[in-house]
């Protein structure tokens, strides 16, 4: 999909989506049509918002662009290599492992609890045979962990001894080791109290930042998408309903659903919440 | 799973059944013959050794011995399902005939045991839940882990070197006395001791699997809501989480069939209690393949019905299997 | 103004350090420690005992407990002292062996189904399914049948054969479970291997879950054993095991020697005890949540 | 207006392998009748604990340590089990987070709904009971009623279930509700119904709402009062215009501004440092002060009392002493 008035220059589209589709079959009579035909386009250092609620077929699509899921029909185009191709995928295997990176929702469950956070984070260049650049695995990891703001003292912890938002720092840590282009991020935050929400936030701001990756972040909180993303698209019963740059989108929103979830949204603001539910 | 024909769902599980013991037999057929011994002792017995080699040959071909082992098999099966199991090595008659007298005796005893097992083990369940890490619970609990570590062979022989032979309250073996066996007072005193171990030993650990069930069950959340809406702890107990251990009842008693039927077996052993046990027992010492075989698929058959009976009463009974059914009740998001 | 409220923003405190108490109450420090003594006394028996376990002295059969016969003699003249803790070791390596088998067994087979494809799985579980149909009585009467002779390993074997069938059924489905857990995703899109996913991520997590099983399994293949040989049917009279000696025991009902069935259940069900008293400690420690009744 | 409820110096601990978690730690507060208080913090700072120990709804490692409860002016401080169960439902009932697990799955959801029914009123008559249950599920806003009392939890969906739960929770007519983040487990859109059926429920029924939550907009929308929650304490208590509009204490100020519905986009998101303390061995003092950027020095000493600032609001900070330097806050009253 093309939006309105914007050009997009191919040389930079890091990620291409093409009629991505995915069904659930559940049994004989019941298909699940969890993605239905969505297209985008993720540019190279943008971050790529995807919103909609439970079931709306988010995390899916990302598990297809990810290759967990090989979807029914469409196309992923990474870097110019199409990955829903078997052929393809094995050719470029180290590639696609390595500079496409995921981060998910639930840090108690995307963390293997009988490794030590050394162990997990080192665990991709282990895979990889990556040569560590400071060194060791252990001084490898140890840099990647003060990287996203914690000390040395928590490699030799288990991750049940940290935090939610401990955990979290560490799934990104274990992500960055290996240099990504493109971070995936499958309801990062959602777990997350609002003061831990606001650090993670922030981190990935200055992470982009620094390393200049794109990142394919999902959410349902419309608001954290809102103050991190360049563009958003807006996901409903699996298709893609509205793609737009953020402030275009929160401004003058086009799909009534898109409409109905922003007026949903409730706001930290007493008089505002009242004329709102007056209205209703 | 919705099925429209009931008719057809009563066929795909009773297809489920012959397909099951089918198998069953097979396995059961290969591995008597993978047996040592020669199966012509099976049919002639010490005449055997006797036989010229001629005579051998014709008794083989008659057997059908010599044809490929999936043809003898189709012949045993062909005979099989006309209940004809062959002749019992032991007993010089039709192996039927011999577990046909015998079966009654073994029901009794592990029929009434089963009950009572599980009469008992759901009491047992439901007292250890109300007063959980209480005294009552914990003297529970350990006086169970004890009898539960107790092999039935050694209760048996303590409880008879205790009331037969020290106390002489109660006979040590058989089923009744010899021509007394229409005396139901007779009999009630020749099963007590079995019964006893039979119940005893196997008790606790069903008791134990109820109680962590309910253990499970309290600890969900959907107690706490119970609790909110003022029912009391037993209404909550008995109305709420008793009736969703019902289904996991029902399978813990399908899968125990053959458990307590094994022990059964040992039981009846030790006390030469006249059942399919001792049966067993003799024919596995004279290599009795017929017999063994036809215990085999009898007990086997058995244990696969059980399972098939109750997997069909939970999916009739149990709400939580029937989740593809129906339609979603959901909210109308409003759009525009 | 009052130096207290000077503005001194963020300081570093440190928090008192969160000592977990030690708990001995719940750990089964009574049981381990006569699980040990058993043990050791079984292993370590050249040094203390008395007589050769297997010398029958014919003057003294059935004798009594006494200051030479600490526990007795039994009907061949054997004394049950040595013998108790030289047929330990037979016990309790039948106990150990036959576990090990069947834990073998039911991870390879318990892996298998829950990775297999759906069909393959439905297969294997009927299979297993049937398997668990026949008493294992029977089946372990018939395969002993087919090995002919008992000795201590067939006996392992055959226990063990027939015993793994409920780990099994628990490593697959913490297999499946684990299978579509969240971490083993994010390990294959890190491109790992099969074999790495199975030995980093998958046997660490469900190790600890079948413990408790193969614990208890211990404890059913001893008594199995015992069980096995009381009938006749296991280990012969010679080779010394706690089994074997009892299956002495019927036949000193009727002449009163209580020793020959007492002393070796008397072991035996203490060893049985604190094996299952370790193994629920396993579960326990497991599963902690609270009531909510 | 009359108190409701009210709470006084209340402390409740846990009892652990770790040592004693001091849950909720003094705190006192009171319930008007007709009132939806919120109570507000992060996860683990005690408000589902305060909550739950209102109704005695706690595991058995949890105890009232001090302080009392006070619901209609009945100290229920030390009532029993018997006890409770006749409060329960009558006087006060609860919503729970998770309405795919707070429902038995194997009861038809009329059949739950008719239990709460019959519990407070067990000589109605059969076709009473249903009446009032249609009536209770036509309430809460599930159609076609009279079709959907048969079937079980299953077949409904998450905003249903909910909707349900609210039916058992008011069928005995309570007068107090207490809504432990009854909305955090839906999607915003169910949310926002949720929400209004709530407050409408609430309009009608005159019933005294505790609502828990973590999120400040659900907070603004239903809210008169506001109890802001930290490492087991109240901190900052007001209606819900001096909360948001005049916030006094910094946790609320960090609060407010870590959230990024109200940053600018380009800016920096505000966070706060550190993590919660935990409360197995609470900070000397006040407990936010290492992650306070206008901590005084007596912070980290003392424990700063409730200060009155208005009839309505209170907070617990030392900034509002009168020793204390004056510090313009940095969020409120902008609007």
């Amino acid at each position: 999909m093309i939006v309105k008035g914007m050009v997009i220059i191919m040389a930079d589209v890091l990620l291409d989506v093409q009629h991505l589709t995915h069904f659930f079959k559940i049994n004989k009579n019941i298909t699940i049509k969890a993605v239905d035909d969505i297209s985008f386009q993720i540019r190279k250092g943008e971050i790529f918002g995807l919103v909609g609620e439970s079931g709306s077929g988010k995390s899916t699509a990302a598990r297809c662009i990810m290759n967990v899921y090989r979807p029914v029909s469409g196309k992923v185009i990474y870097k110019g290599i199409n990955t829903c191709d078997p052929v393809e995928f094995r050719q470029n295997k180290k590639l696609l492992q390595t500079s496409r990176q995921f981060i998910f929702q639930d840090s108690t469950s995307s963390l293997n609890g009988r490794m030590k956070v050394e162990d997990i984070i080192a665990e991709p260049m282990q895979i990889h045979h990556v040569r560590p650049k400071r060194g060791t695995l252990r001084s490898e990891a140890e840099f990647q962990l003060y990287y996203v703001g914690l000390d040395k003292s928590y490699l030799d912890k288990y991750p049940y001894e940290l935090s939610g938002g401990m955990r979290q720092r560490v799934a990104i840590a274990r992500a960055l080791s290996m240099e990504p282009e493109l971070l995936v991020a499958d309801e990062p935050i959602a777990a997350l109290d609002v003061s831990i929400q606001a650090q993670i936030i922030n981190l990935f701001k200055h992470l982009q930042k620094e390393h200049g990756f794109s990142i394919l972040f999902i959410a349902h909180d419309l608001a954290v998408v809102k103050y991190l993303c360049d563009r958003v698209g807006v996901m409903y019963h699996g298709r893609l309903v509205e793609v737009a740059p953020t402030e275009e989108l929160f401004e003058n929103p086009k799909h009534p659903y898109t409409k109905a979830l922003l007026s949903a949204i409730p706001v930290p603001d007493p008089r505002l919440e009242r004329v709102k539910g007056a209205v209703n | 799973m919705r099925h429209k024909n009931i008719f057809l769902y009563y066929i795909q599980k009773f297809i489920v059944f012959v397909l099951s013991v089918l198998v069953l037999s097979v396995v059961v057929f290969y591995v008597s013959r993978l047996a040592p011994g020669d199966p012509l002792y099976s049919y002639y017995g010490d005449r055997v050794e006797k036989m010229s080699d001629s005579e051998r040959e014709w008794a083989e071909n008659q057997l059908g011995l010599n044809e490929p082992i999936h043809i003898q098999y189709i012949h045993w099966f062909a005979n099989a399902i006309r209940g004809n199991f062959g002749i019992s090595y032991k007993y010089k008659t039709d192996v039927i005939k011999i577990i046909g007298g015998r079966l009654p005796n073994t029901l009794i005893l592990g029929g009434i045991g089963f009950v009572l097992i599980y009469v008992l083990a759901l009491g047992l369940g439901i007292l250890c839940t109300w007063y959980e890490d209480k005294w009552p619970d914990r003297l529970l609990c350990k006086i169970g882990t004890v009898t539960s570590c107790i092999p039935e062979f050694w209760l048996s022989i303590a409880l008879i070197f205790l009331f037969s032979i020290k106390l002489k309250l109660l006979p040590s073996s058989g089923a009744y006395s010899i021509g007394n066996g229409e005396n139901v007072i007779d009999r009630i005193s020749h099963l007590t001791l079995p019964m006893t171990v039979v119940v005893v030993s196997h008790l606790w650990y069903y008791a134990y699997m109820i109680r962590n069930k309910l253990l499970e069950e309290v600890r969900t959340e959907y107690v706490l809501l119970a609790k909110s809406k003022g029912l009391s702890k037993k209404n909550i107990l008995f109305k709420h989480c008793l009736r969703n251990i019902v289904p996991s009842y029902l399978s813990i008693m399908a899968i125990s069939v053959p458990h307590i039927l094994g022990g059964t077996y040992i039981v009846e052993t030790v006390f030469s209690y006249p059942g399919i046990g001792t049966l067993s027992y003799e024919s596995a010492r004279y290599q009795d393949y017929n017999m063994l075989m036809a215990l085999c698929i009898l007990s086997g058959a058995l244990v696969i019905l059980c399972n098939i009976v109750v997997q069909i009463v939970n999916e009739r009974i149990d709400p939580r299997m029937k989740k593809d059914e129906g339609l979603q009740v959901s909210e109308v998001i409003e759009i525009g | 103004m009052d130096e207290r409220f000077v503005q001194v923003g963020i300081r570093p405190v440190t928090a008192l350090p969160v000592q977990e108490k030690k708990q001995y109450k719940d750990k089964p420090i009574f049981s381990m420690t006569v699980f040990m003594v058993i043990a050791m006394g079984c292993l370590f028996c050249n040094f203390f005992i008395t007589k050769d376990p297997a010398y029958m002295d014919l003057y003294n059969t059935n004798a009594a407990p006494g200051a030479e016969f600490y526990f007795g003699t039994d009907a061949m003249g054997r004394d049950i002292f040595s013998m108790i803790w030289y047929g330990g070791r037979i016990s309790l390596f039948i106990g150990f062996f036959a576990s090990v088998i069947s834990t073998v067994a039911a991870i390879v087979f318990g892996v298998f189904s829950g990775l297999a494809p759906k069909w393959a799985d439905d297969c294997l579980m009927r299979f297993t399914e049937i398997f668990l149909s026949i008493p294992s009585l029977l089946l372990v009467i018939m395969i002993q049948a087919i090995l002919g002779k008992a000795n201590v390993f067939s006996i392992s074997f055959v226990i063990g054969i027939t015993s793994w069938t409920s780990i099994a059924k628990v490593v697959r489905t913490e297999v499946k479970q684990i299978r579509d857990s969240e971490y083993v995703i994010a390990a294959r899109c890190m491109g790992a291997g099969f074999f790495r996913i199975m030995w980093r991520h998958l046997t660490p997590n469900f190790i600890s879950s079948i413990m408790f099983m193969v614990v208890m399994n211990i404890r059913a293949a001893m008594a199995a054993e015992a069980t096995l040989s009381f009938m006749g049917m296991g280990l012969p009279l010679e080779v010394i095991s706690w089994g074997s000696m009892l299956s002495l025991a019927e036949r000193s009902l009727l002449s009163g020697a209580w020793w020959i069935i007492l002393v070796p259940g008397v072991f035996l069900v203490m060893t049985l005890l604190c094996i299952t008293d370790i193994g629920n400690y396993l579960r326990k420690s497991v599963n902690n949540r609270r009531s909510n009744l | 207006m009359k108190e409701l409820l009210e709470i006084k110096n209340l402390s409740v601990s846990f009892n652990t392998l770790k040592g004693e978690i001091q849950a909720v730690r003094d705190v006192s507060l009171s319930l008007h009748e007709g009132e939806v208080l919120a109570i507000v913090g992060e996860s683990g700072c005690g408000k589902s604990v305060l909550c739950k120990s209102i109704m005695k709804l706690l595991h058995d490692n949890a105890y009232i340590k001090s302080g009392s409860i006070i619901v209609d002016g009945v100290d229920i401080t030390h009532y029993g089990r018997k006890d409770m169960e006749r409060l329960r439902g009558r006087v006060f009932s609860m919503v729970f987070q998770d309405p795919m697990t707070s429902l038995n799955p194997t009861i038809p959801i009329g059949e739950q709904i008719a239990e709460a029914v019959r519990v407070h009123n067990p000589k109605m008559k059969k076709a009473e009971v249903y009446e009032r249950v249609i009536s209770m599920m036509d309430l809460v806003g599930i159609p076609d009623a009279e079709d959907r009392y048969k079937l079980y939890p299953y077949s409904f969906s998450g905003g249903m279930r909910q909707r349900s739960v609210m039916a058992i929770a008011l069928a005995s007519e309570p007068k107090i509700l207490l809504a432990d983040e009854p909305t955090t487990s839906l999607d915003v859109t169910i949310q926002a119904q949720i929400l209004d059926l709530l407050k409408s429920l609430q309009k009608k029924l005159l019933t005294a709402t505790i609502l828990v939550s973590h999120d400040l907009g659900v907070v603004s929308r239903v809210a008169d009062r506001v109890a802001v929650m930290y490492a087991g304490k109240i901190v900052e208590l007001g209606t819900v215009e001096d909360i948001f509009y005049e916030p006094r204490h910094p946790y609320t100020w960090g609060l407010m501004r870590s959230l990024p519905s109200l940053a600018k986009k380009g800016q920096e998101l505000y966070t706060i440092p550190g993590m919660p303390p935990t409360l197995i061995n609470p900070p000397k003092g006040d407990a936010f002060a290492c992650r306070n950027e206008y901590a005084l020095a007596i912070d980290y000493e003392e424990m700063p009392p409730m200060f009155k600032i208005s009839d309505t609001h209170y907070a617990a900070t030392w900034l509002l002493d009168e020793r204390a330097p004056k510090i313009a806050p940095p969020v409120g009253s902008i609007r």
